[in-house]
């Protein structure tokens, strides 16, 4: 007997999975060089939903869990030290994607200028067309 | 379980569906710019996920790179290039 | 809780709501005109009455709402922030995208008596004509 | 702090309108015959998803959250110049 929360969950979780497969077949078997770096920035912002869902934490008693960040830090009251240890997600994680979204970035970028480059030697973004040509 | 767990849960998972349409329509279109707008729809909604994953400073660079870099780029690529992809 | 609160969360609560119809009308009307001029009109409605209304309306409760701590002005204050860029940057988006659509051609303006922007377009304008002018004079 | 607020049960209240506008939004950008029609469904879509994040924040009741609805209004705007001037046929920053 599962909860409506963790059904919804693995809903989430199913179609993540889905989007990664989609993803993978768009880098391997589209010729086209552009449709491939279009396939790759899917693939890479999936695989960091995955780093995000493995810290998120579920709601506790009702009360919504929380961003990282502790804002009430001017009161001197330990019990909201209490709820915020209880309710934050876990930000390690985030702090990882936000490194592999900038590095998704750069590597993006180069592969635009290496597509623009064999596209002015060989009048081409096919694949096909570029492995006939044999330079 | 409250109601509103239920409901907000079930609105990512809403949006989880969606992005996996705008998925399939961005890898299987022939024309490349309609291609990037489909990612870019599918951005959109990747956003507003991890928002609802409690990941506001992902998010506050996410939006940047992924709405607002990436299909400058690639229409820039395009551009330059073909449009059309050959069947 | 003083009135004056009560009173700014009332008035933000209003606003919300007709924000959330607006917002659905104009979603209805994307789906249902058939053209993309007309969709325009569709788009205007959402930007204005479905994102600006409610963006000052959440301002309003989170300045009056007690319960959200020290940082509900931080909060009042990003809210007004999002709508002035939206009150900004929405039409000027619609019609720079509509501007292109018609200079393109690639939306036929279906329903129309007349074109007053395409015969502007399609006539030569005065810089064109004087660089004609002075091929025609130049060339032997 | 498990007790709802009157502000919180009025939010959840108006919420499946909002979802409801973004269904059809989503199905307008994801159909539309020409690259104009989608690429404005994802503009309006864009501007009330801020408007939506900003009453998420409220009945959250965590003010970290508000500094995405800004970056979220600031670049979707990127999106329509980039199109329009690809429709115009310039390049960018001409």
């Amino acid at each position: 007997m599962i909860t409506l929360s963790e059904y919804f969950m693995t809903i989430l979780i199913t179609c993540m999975i889905v989007n990664l497969g989609l993803a993978l077949y768009g880098v391997f078997f589209k010729p086209n060089l552009i449709k491939k770096i279009i396939a790759l920035t899917i693939l890479g912002d999936t695989a960091n939903t995955f780093a995000l869902i493995i810290g998120y934490r579920m709601w506790v008693a009702g009360v919504p869990s929380r961003p990282p960040v502790f804002t009430e830090w001017r009161s001197n009251n330990p019990l909201l030290l209490f709820v915020f240890t209880k309710t934050a997600v876990d930000p390690l994680p985030q702090a990882l994607v936000l490194t592999a979204i900038v590095i998704g970035l750069a590597v993006t970028l180069f592969l635009v200028f290496l597509t623009l480059q064999a596209w002015k030697i060989y009048r081409s973004v096919d694949m096909r067309d570029i492995r006939r040509l044999k330079g | 379980m409250s109601y509103g767990e239920a409901f907000l849960l079930g609105i990512t998972a809403l949006a989880a569906i969606f992005s996996t349409i705008a998925t399939y329509m961005a890898i299987m279109e022939r024309d490349l710019l309609k291609a990037v707008i489909f990612s870019a729809i599918q951005s959109t909604i990747y956003a507003f996920i991890y928002y609802m994953l409690m990941a506001p400073d992902i998010d506050l660079v996410y939006i940047p790179v992924a709405v607002g870099l990436y299909p400058a780029v690639i229409i820039a690529l395009i551009k330059k290039t073909t449009r059309e992809e050959k069947p | 809780m003083t009135l004056l609160d009560i009173v700014l969360i009332v008035i933000g609560e209003i606003m919300i709501g007709i924000g959330a119809l607006a917002d659905l009308i104009a979603a209805i009307g994307m789906n249902r005109f058939p053209n993309f001029y007309l969709r325009l009109h569709a788009a205007t409605i959402g930007t204005i009455w479905g994102a600006f209304l409610p963006l000052v309306g959440a301002a309003f409760v989170a300045a009056g709402c007690k319960c959200l701590g020290e940082y509900r002005w931080f909060m009042a204050g990003g809210a007004l922030i999002t709508a002035f860029i939206i009150l900004i940057l929405g039409p000027a988006g619609s019609h720079a995208l509509a501007r292109g659509t018609h200079r393109s051609g690639i939306v036929p303006v279906e329903p129309k008596v007349v074109d007053h922007l395409e015969e502007d377009e399609s006539m030569p304008t005065s810089q064109e004509t004087r660089e004609i002018g002075e091929e025609e004079g130049g060339s032997p | 702090m498990t007790g709802m607020t009157e502000i919180q049960m009025f939010i959840l209240a108006i919420l499946p309108i909002y979802v409801a506008a973004f269904i059809l939004y989503t199905f307008r950008a994801l159909r539309g015959p020409s690259i104009s029609d989608m690429v404005l469904a994802i503009d309006a879509m864009s501007y009330d998803l801020a408007a939506f994040l900003v009453i998420l924040a409220i009945y959250f009741k965590q003010p970290i959250l508000i500094p995405v609805a800004i970056a979220l209004a600031l670049w979707i705007y990127s999106l329509d110049i980039y199109v329009s001037k690809y429709l115009e046929g310039k390049e960018l920053g001409e």
